[in-house]
């Protein structure tokens, strides 16, 4: 692999006489050595990045990234060390204008260099498979939740229980089974402290496993570009004990009998369930339905000023407008970003309640 | 276009300031016309970046709203992928590589001009995409957002389209060009490396660019005539999309990336005064990189909705890249070593490539692994593993490159002083503004976000302020390489004492290039040895000093 | 500009021509376009539901397959032609190759107008949307051809091709050759396949 | 019609066109009549028999079995790289 010239007898004569390796040079590249053992060892024993995760998945991926950062530390500390050692050790001496050794290969070493990161990638290809494995590993008892995205909502349905929700809620050290489908175009299911990530498409079921270990409310965020409101599309997960759990499937179930029950005399429930269902609370505040999105307008007292926003129209006329032909009036300072199909994905005696519903808002 | 106003120097034998503004078939215009363009279009895409950085200072800052913020990184990723890295690596290509084979111009160099001026209305478009509106659906585009998105991302396709046609010709010139047109006696193993490297790259154009025009075809016939391949509503397939964009857009980070291993393997023997360490392995690398670059694309795609089991191959075909890649930099290590190293301008940027590279290869791998990409995909971790790569790899090798032939190509050199002004400033702005972004990405913040949860506003802050360092750093490279033109050095035809072909030639090159063919009886590496110091001090070699 | 180049050790030491070559790193390219195209219909039919294709003509499909093949032939006769210094010929078979070539457009629009009149459309089906994209790329990869075949006939009738300058001839050649292979696989793919 | 004329041309013979142009002339009928017969394994006898076409075009007409062995390296490398996409699309 050495020369690439054949008069051999120019190379001899350089080759030879230079110390490639000299004492120095031998010294330096065993501290380096030491420095990128020690360096990696510790960077993959301490790994300050990805650490208490908080789900059983996450826990062996947080450990396949450990190694690979005490590896990747190792391999920096010897091309930057030997990097620098260069940089200070061959530095010309000014006036110098003689040439450096002239040697062109070393065959030995470049095969070395092939063969340990290959070796190397082999460990981690088969290391990831293994992890790859256990964290999509299915169990038994498995919690299935249908995940629903939209521009730009989530929604969470337990066919089991019969429950939708705008939060992801499981119960600790349960395996949940999310299976996902988006209604437009793709999202990406993500709760960063799960370490767990699906793209939700609009054509097919996607699907991830997330068993939570820890207690508490992590932040679920779209990850893949989901059009201008992609930043605010976001919601929780919260981990809680089975208890927990228990009881707030029965708040769920409460609310839902109540809702059910008051429905004929009460069209606000309805309309402040779809409020939620359809993810309006997604991008419009609205106290009511306890919806704090910022991309839309504020819904509060629409029933009052919707008639007057434009000359002629109805409040009645203009609320269902919006709803169904969102671009018609876009109010100053926002932009024209509301899907345009919601004639479509809403039966119309929903957008009938959602209509009833907004002009109650006084 | 005021760097080809110059002081008279940029003449090539005779040259008017005018023939830079026309179809010009001489590759040497060719390639400052690139290089120009290219420049300005840095300097744009360089703008949004500010801007957006400037925007992400704080957590909901209503600056931008979501639809201009989109629309501004979908620009600059496009700009700076299509109308600077790849345009200004094919401008210096075109400059130098002709003049390193001991050609006197490209294969075809009417189809040369051709690539340039295809250039300018895809550009012209793409401007008009951003100043319309709706182009926001990243340079990615994915379907079916970028189904959904107003015209500009019509405009947007149509432009690339343009720009792809323009590589491919490119791609095809310099392929037949260093097949066909070197120098009597130079054979493949006494070739540059750099045309090593734009021989992979052109393979790579020549191949993948088409897939990219197939796919962009069909985005524009589903958003004009309504045919659904991509959209799901009516049956279409959003990931046919995803594979057949990758399969051009994995291996275009190779087109990005191979020119500037191209430019390091000539920039560091020059300057460590020693032979390329292991030249045949670094020049099989290339292609090996070059052909393996398009059996790995679907890693950007582990946590689609691709069928999970084929994450394992395309996994394993990833992390098999790192190995011809890291035979490059031991080998640029090992031509270091044992050297005698001068630190001009050019050598600290080619020296600040391996060690940036370095950084983007090893993230690369984290990438790589399914697991854990399954955590980082689509995070800042990607935004900073992209920018190691492209920027601390193919910007500083770019600049590495210009310090190193900007003598060549004006007869004047860059003034030393305020390279190293650039240098530093770009290396310590680089390292500042991408660093932090790998923690941010691994601590939950997604990529294309406009407003981002408060925890993570210290380190963006922190981003933010690397970003201006680094924009900064580019003022004393313009106001150098404009300057230099009247005020630099004479450089004479061959300042660093370099064995390249390019180097026999008087500085800036006649029009003709070589007035008799030169002949070639080895590389151009040998310095330390007998050969090549002869030939260094004969005090007339062809067109010497 | 090739022949500034003296004999060199090149590759496999045989002197390629620049054009020539330069055609075939083109077609190489072309593979990849047509590749992609073709991906996309194969996916759009497998997402049709069964007899999506049974709109197309086949018979007449098969004429016209067969009129391209001929316009091959007579290109590559041509060739022969300009090879042997036959400049009448040459001008024979190109004008012969214009007029199949045309004939195979001619009937590739009538049976768009037909079949857009029974109301297939690129945008009714996703069968639609791949066979007018793929056949509709190779149609006008078949009428840039006929443009090059008419400058070349313009420039044998101005007698400026001769049996030395037959590579003009050959790359020529070698572009619709390739655009008749093209086609004998989309017949295949789209016109017999189940 | 055959090797006739000597010209000024490579020693490489000329091939016989009319007959490549027969026989496929002859396959494509053939292909077309299958598709009435009942009973044919159509995909692998029609695919195989348009590859065959596709090669008889590219190794005589395009001249590929004489011409230097770097043009049939550059045209067959992409179908090695299509065939990963296809399969992947269509998994």
């Amino acid at each position: 692999m050495s020369m690439s010239q054949p008069p051999a007898q120019s190379e001899r004569d350089s080759v030879s006489p230079p110390r490639v390796f000299d004492t120095t040079s031998k010294l330096v590249a065993f501290v380096i050595g030491v420095l990128a053992i020690v360096a990696g060892v510790g960077a993959g024993m301490f790994n300050p990045f990805l650490s208490n995760s908080a789900s059983s998945q996450g826990i062996l991926i947080d450990a396949l990234f450990s190694v690979l950062l005490g590896i990747a530390t190792s391999i920096f500390v010897i091309v930057q060390g030997f990097l620098l050692y260069s940089i200070v050790r061959f530095s010309r001496e000014p006036d110098d204008e003689t040439d450096g050794m002239a040697f062109r290969g070393h065959t030995g070493l470049e095969i070395v260099w092939t063969a340990v990161p290959a070796a190397i990638v082999v460990f981690l290809a088969v290391f990831s498979y293994q992890v790859l494995a256990e964290i999509e590993q299915p169990r038994p008892d498995e919690l299935i939740v249908e995940v629903t995205a939209q521009q730009y909502a989530w929604s969470f349905f337990y066919p089991d229980l019969d429950l939708t929700s705008t939060e992801l809620h499981m119960p600790l050290d349960r395996q949940v089974l999310l299976r996902m489908r988006s209604k437009d175009v793709i999202h990406a299911f993500w709760v960063p402290q799960f370490r767990i990530k699906r793209d939700v498409m609009p054509d097919r079921l996607t699907e991830a496993r997330i068993t939570g270990t820890e207690i508490g409310t992590y932040p679920i965020v779209c990850a893949e570009l989901c059009g201008v409101g992609h930043s605010y599309m976001r919601s929780q997960a919260v981990v809680q004990s089975a208890a927990d759990f228990l009881s707030w499937q029965q708040g769920l179930i409460g609310a839902k009998t109540r809702g059910a029950g008051a429905k004929p005399a009460d069209p606000m429930a309805a309309g402040r369930q779809l409020f939620t269902q359809g993810g309006c609370n997604a991008c419009h505040a609205l106290a009511d339905a306890g919806a704090a999105g910022q991309l839309g307008p504020k819904l509060d007292g629409i029933g009052t000023t919707a008639a007057t926003r434009v000359l002629g129209q109805s409040a009645e006329a203009y609320i269902r407008t919006s709803i169904v032909k969102p671009n018609d009036t876009i109010v100053p300072g926002y932009q024209p970003v509301m899907p345009q199909d919601y004639g479509q994905r809403l039966p119309p005696r929903n957008v009938d309640t959602l209509v009833q519903y907004l002009l109650g808002q006084k | 276009m005021t760097e080809t106003v110059s002081g008279g120097l940029i003449r090539h034998g005779g040259r008017k300031v005018s023939d830079y503004l026309v179809f010009n078939t001489d590759h040497k215009v060719i390639g400052i016309q690139y290089l120009v363009v290219s420049f300005a279009f840095f300097i744009f895409g360089g703008l949004l970046a500010e801007a957006m950085r400037s925007h992400l200072l704080t957590p909901n800052n209503p600056i931008l709203g979501g639809e201009v913020y989109n629309e501004m990184f979908t620009i600059h990723g496009t700009v700076m992928i299509f109308l600077w890295i790849i345009p200004a690596f094919t401008g210096l290509a075109n400059y130098v590589v002709p003049l390193m084979l001991g050609a006197n111009d490209m294969a075809f160099p009417k189809l040369n001009a051709l690539s340039f001026w295809l250039l300018i209305p895809g550009a012209a478009l793409l401007l008009l995409s951003f100043f319309i509106g709706g182009a926001g659906s990243g340079w990615t585009a994915y379907a079916p957002l970028s189904l959904q998105t107003s015209n500009g991302q019509t405009l947007w396709a149509i432009s690339l389209q343009f720009i792809g046609f323009s590589t491919i010709f490119s791609g095809l010139n310099f392929l037949v060009t260093i097949f066909n047109m070197r120098a009597p006696g130079m054979t493949l193993t006494r070739m540059p490396l750099m045309a090593w490297a734009i021989a992979a790259t052109s393979i790579i154009q020549i191949l993948g660019t088409p897939v990219l025009s197939g796919a962009l075809f069909m985005l524009i016939l589903n958003r004009v005539l309504g045919t659904n391949f991509f959209a799901a509503s009516a049956g279409g397939d959003p990931l046919m999309w995803q594979n057949l964009f990758w399969f051009y857009s994995h291996p275009a980070v190779y087109i990005m990336v191979l020119p500037a291993f191209g430019i390091i393997s000539e920039v560091i023997p020059v300057f460590a005064r020693k032979p390329i360490f292991g030249y045949r392995l670094i020049a099989v690398s290339s292609m090996a990189i070059a052909i393996a670059g398009f059996l790995v694309w679907a890693h950007h795609m582990f946590t689609s909705g691709m069928d999970p089991l084929l994450r394992v191959p395309f996994m394993i075909t990833s992390m098999v890249i790192a190995i011809p890649t890291g035979v490059k930099i031991f080998s640029w290590l090992a031509t270091i070593w044992g050297g005698k190293l001068r630190f001009t301008t050019s050598n600290l940027f080619a020296l600040a490539f391996i060690s940036m590279f370095v950084i983007g290869g090893l993230s690369g791998i984290f990438l790589a692994s399914v697991p854990i990409d399954i955590h980082v995909q689509d995070t800042y971790f990607v935004v900073a593993h992209l920018h190691y790569v492209l920027f601390g790899g193919s910007v500083m090798a770019m600049f590495a490159g210009l310090y190193y032939w900007y003598p060549k190509i004006t007869g004047r050199l860059l003034d030393e002083g305020w390279g190293k002004v650039h240098f530093w400033m770009t290396f310590i702005g680089f390292n500042i503004t991408f660093l932090p972004m790998h923690v941010l990405g691994l601590e939950g913040m997604p990529r294309r976000v406009s407003s981002y949860a408060p925890e993570f506003q210290p380190l963006n802050i922190v981003a933010t302020l690397g970003s201006f360092l680094l924009a900064t750093g580019t003022l004393p490279f313009m106001v150098n390489s404009i300057v230099s033109l009247w005020r630099g050095k004479v450089a004479g035809a061959n300042p660093w004492r370099a064995l390249g072909l390019e180097w026999t030639l008087p500085s800036p090159p006649p029009i003709h290039n070589f007035p008799t063919p030169p002949t070639v009886d080895s590389d151009p590496y040998g310095y330390g040895e007998p050969k090549a110091r002869q030939r260094l001090a004969a005090p007339s070699a062809p067109g010497g000093n | 500009m090739s022949e500034a180049t003296p004999a060199v050790e090149h590759i496999g030491s045989e002197h390629v021509d620049n054009r020539k070559l330069g055609m075939w790193i083109f077609l190489a390219s072309e593979v990849m376009l047509f590749s992609s195209l073709i991906a996309g219909f194969i996916n759009m039919k497998a997402r049709s539901p069964a007899g999506a294709s049974d709109v197309l003509n086949v018979p007449l499909t098969a004429v016209n397959t067969f009129i391209l093949i001929m316009s091959s032939t007579t290109v590559v006769m041509a060739l022969a032609a300009i090879q042997d210094g036959d400049r009448k010929r040459l001008r024979n078979y190109l004008l012969a190759t214009l007029l199949l070539g045309g004939m195979f457009f001619s009937i590739q629009m009538y049976e768009y107008r037909h079949l857009l009149g029974e109301g297939f459309t690129p945008w009714g089906s996703l069968f639609g949307a791949g066979f007018y994209t793929v056949t509709g790329f190779h149609g006008l990869h078949v009428l840039i051809g006929l443009g090059l075949c008419l400058a070349l006939i313009v420039q044998a009738i101005q007698g400026k091709i001769t049996a030395g300058e037959h590579m003009r001839v050959e790359v020529f050649g070698l572009y619709w050759h390739f655009v008749d292979v093209v086609w004998i696989v989309l017949f295949t793919i789209i016109y017999l396949l189940p | 019609m055959s090797g006739a004329d000597p010209g000024k041309q490579p020693a490489r013979r000329r091939p016989n066109y009319l007959l490549v142009f027969l026989a496929l002339a002859a396959m494509t009928a053939i292909e077309v009549a299958i598709i009435y017969v009942p009973g044919v394994p159509r995909v692998p006898v029609l695919l195989t028999m348009s590859l065959a076409k596709a090669l008889l075009v590219i190794l005589f007409f395009m001249h590929l079995n004489s011409d230097s062995r770097w043009f049939g390296f550059i045209f067959f490398i992409p179908f090695l790289l299509v065939i990963p996409l296809l399969l992947v699309i269509r998994i």
